[in-house]
């Protein structure tokens, strides 16, 4: 089991009952950031109709960082990082606007 | 000669004066290079609002303005460079009216067009640095791509909301660019513009005046090859004013245009081979 | 009736419904706050020049304008509101001509004059929020003082090369004033004014720019007294750009001003029985 | 023996050197925050005569802020608050300019 903090940021929480911070328990072993993505996809998005908002094709969608205790994940080994308690994972959605 | 020993006017010296002394700044030596910088600024928006002032009051030598949209009362809670008695002005105009009348030493140039892959190669080659002050997707492909190409630094930022990010592309040809970042556009049913989603002008605002405090760092050399790791700032304005820096990943060889075998060549961006209206998708952003 | 249906012109929801939909403002109801709200900003220097177009372009239906000092060149890398054409003119008369074209349907009301114990609270009275972009410890006491006896909360901001603070004083009431943080002032000669130390424009308009976004947050309610925890803010621009929260204390009992037995009062002030410049020392400081 | 990091803010980098974080070890069992800005003033200020502008009558000079972790030490116990490994302690010189 690992304990760790979910962030959604860039107006991601909209579809997280607009809730920026959450705290997540995942039951299993080695929990890695994939496996937490199937966790938030299944039981973290209220409205199904939002998934396409945050996965595309299996894994995140293009547009969404993700970042792992303030590091981009790609500098961490992505999708197979293996979670440890006390992480903050964040997700925030790239902004256009200007 | 002359110039060595006074490289600067009296009138030069007492409107610089209070930022020559600063530490890190470079006193009289950091003021020339000001003086002799040449930075373009793409979109005089929300983000540019605040960028072209603050760079023509230091004393950037030349300041280039690239907006072909004109000035509208529904953008001036945001854009507090020009003003009501301007509505229908173009913006660059309006900008360059302003900037003259703050500081009549900075040459300003006006570009009021639409930033495509045919003009943009002869807007950016007299610059030094270029801004990305726009607000879609496609814009900043285009602008990354093209600077990556030129080999030149990019200051590019984005808000929307009460929310903001900010990053360096292409730091002296060896930091990441926009597609090591973003190798896929988002879906354009994903992206919010500034008229849909809205956004608070002082938070924009602050993204935008980060912008010019990051662009004087470039010029006078704050950031070396040595010291410079890629990041991304993300601000946010509501409930709490945070400002957090993101590591980021650094070049990657798999780019497509700053990769080990690049596609997104200058070629292929002039003959309209990369397609940005395509690749970005079919949507209609609206100017923000 | 038709103005509780329409409460506000088409003009008005053209001009800002853009920040009208950002999630958070409240919508109309918010707009009608932002118009209902009088602001007393003091100072339009390096601070001001942010705050105040801002402001107005959010349309604050009064901006009251404290400066009793001129527009010189040496101000006008970081004092970007003014212009070279206005060197001599009033500060608080050259902003005043900007935001009256920048959004007429603000009341902009200038004081050009030195705030002193005599005449603060008759200015204060009129206003629902007090700004303090001065310069010097002297004024800073002064306006604390005023608005603790007044029952006012104040946004507070400084900055000095390329940092910065920010705080909110007397928050509603049960907030700490300036001086429960400071109660001895500093010495005179620790004091560096920007004329002395120097100052980057963007970087004092960072700070400038967060005071606006903190003014909305408090006219639109988002704070409250059951969310807000007292703070200081800590920005600096050089060499990273970094913002960091710090945690303060809360209203001190011991407070000569907002304690419980308080001798900083109205009538102490107002009679001249506090001497602000015996208090902070004699020095002369520079406006900056 | 306790490790933590000096922060200088404000300008006050200005009399140590320009460096504005320091690690910092002092010996000794309980080391109070006292103890650590007499440390300061007998070995990291280089130059004597910047002693005024840190300290004043015994204690820190009227204008300069000091934060245990970021929190005003006014919360945590002032010049008592005993150090603990990893404690970041920041002095600010309060700002005036605008
Ligand atoms: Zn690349
Ligand atoms: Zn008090």
């Amino acid at each position: 089991m690992v304990k760790v903090k979910v962030e959604f940021m860039g107006g991601l929480d909209v579809i997280f009952n607009k809730q920026r911070m959450h705290q997540v328990l995942i039951d299993g072993g080695e929990v890695t950031i994939k496996d937490l993505i199937d966790y938030i996809v299944a039981e973290m998005i209220s409205n199904k109709n939002d998934i396409g908002v945050f996965v595309e094709n299996g894994t995140i969608r293009p547009g969404i960082l993700t970042l792992i205790n303030d590091a981009d994940w790609e500098l961490e080994g992505g999708e197979e990082y293996v979670l440890e308690d006390g992480d903050i994972i964040s997700f925030t959605s790239t902004l256009h606007g200007g | 000669g002359l110039e060595k020993e006074f490289p600067m006017s009296l009138e030069e010296y007492r409107r610089y004066g209070r930022q020559m002394i600063v530490e890190g700044t470079g006193g009289v030596e950091g003021q020339v290079k000001l003086r002799n910088a040449r930075i373009l600024v793409v979109g005089a928006g929300g983000l540019g609002c605040p960028v072209l002032p603050y760079l023509a009051g230091a004393g950037v030598g030349q300041i280039g303005i690239v907006d072909n949209d004109v000035v509208d009362t529904s953008n001036l809670h945001r854009q507090v460079l020009h003003d009501s008695t301007k509505v229908g002005m173009l913006k660059c105009e309006s900008a360059k009216q302003v900037l003259n009348k703050l500081n009549p030493h900075v040459t300003v140039v006006t570009y009021p067009l639409r930033l495509d892959g045919s003009n943009a190669f002869e807007i950016f080659q007299g610059y030094d640095y270029v801004l990305d002050c726009t607000d879609t997707p496609l814009a900043r492909y285009l602008i990354s791509d093209v600077a990556v190409n030129l080999g030149m630094t990019v200051v590019s930022a984005s808000g929307l909301g009460t929310e903001g990010q900010l990053t360096i592309l292409n730091f002296c040809n060896v930091g990441p660019c926009y597609r090591c970042f973003y190798p896929k556009p988002p879906s354009p049913n994903a992206v919010s513009s500034c008229q849909e989603g809205g956004v608070i002008g002082p938070c924009i605002g602050l993204v935008g005046t980060m912008m010019a405090v990051e662009t004087l760092k470039l010029i006078l050399g704050i950031y070396t090859a040595k010291n410079f790791q890629p990041f991304l700032k993300a601000y946010s304005g509501f409930p709490d004013q945070t400002l957090r820096t993101f590591k980021m990943r650094g070049r990657q060889d798999s780019c497509e245009c700053s990769g080990k075998n690049p596609t997104v060549t200058r070629e292929a961006i002039e003959s309209g081979e990369i397609n940005y209206s395509v690749f970005c998708g079919s949507r209609d952003y609206n100017v923000c």
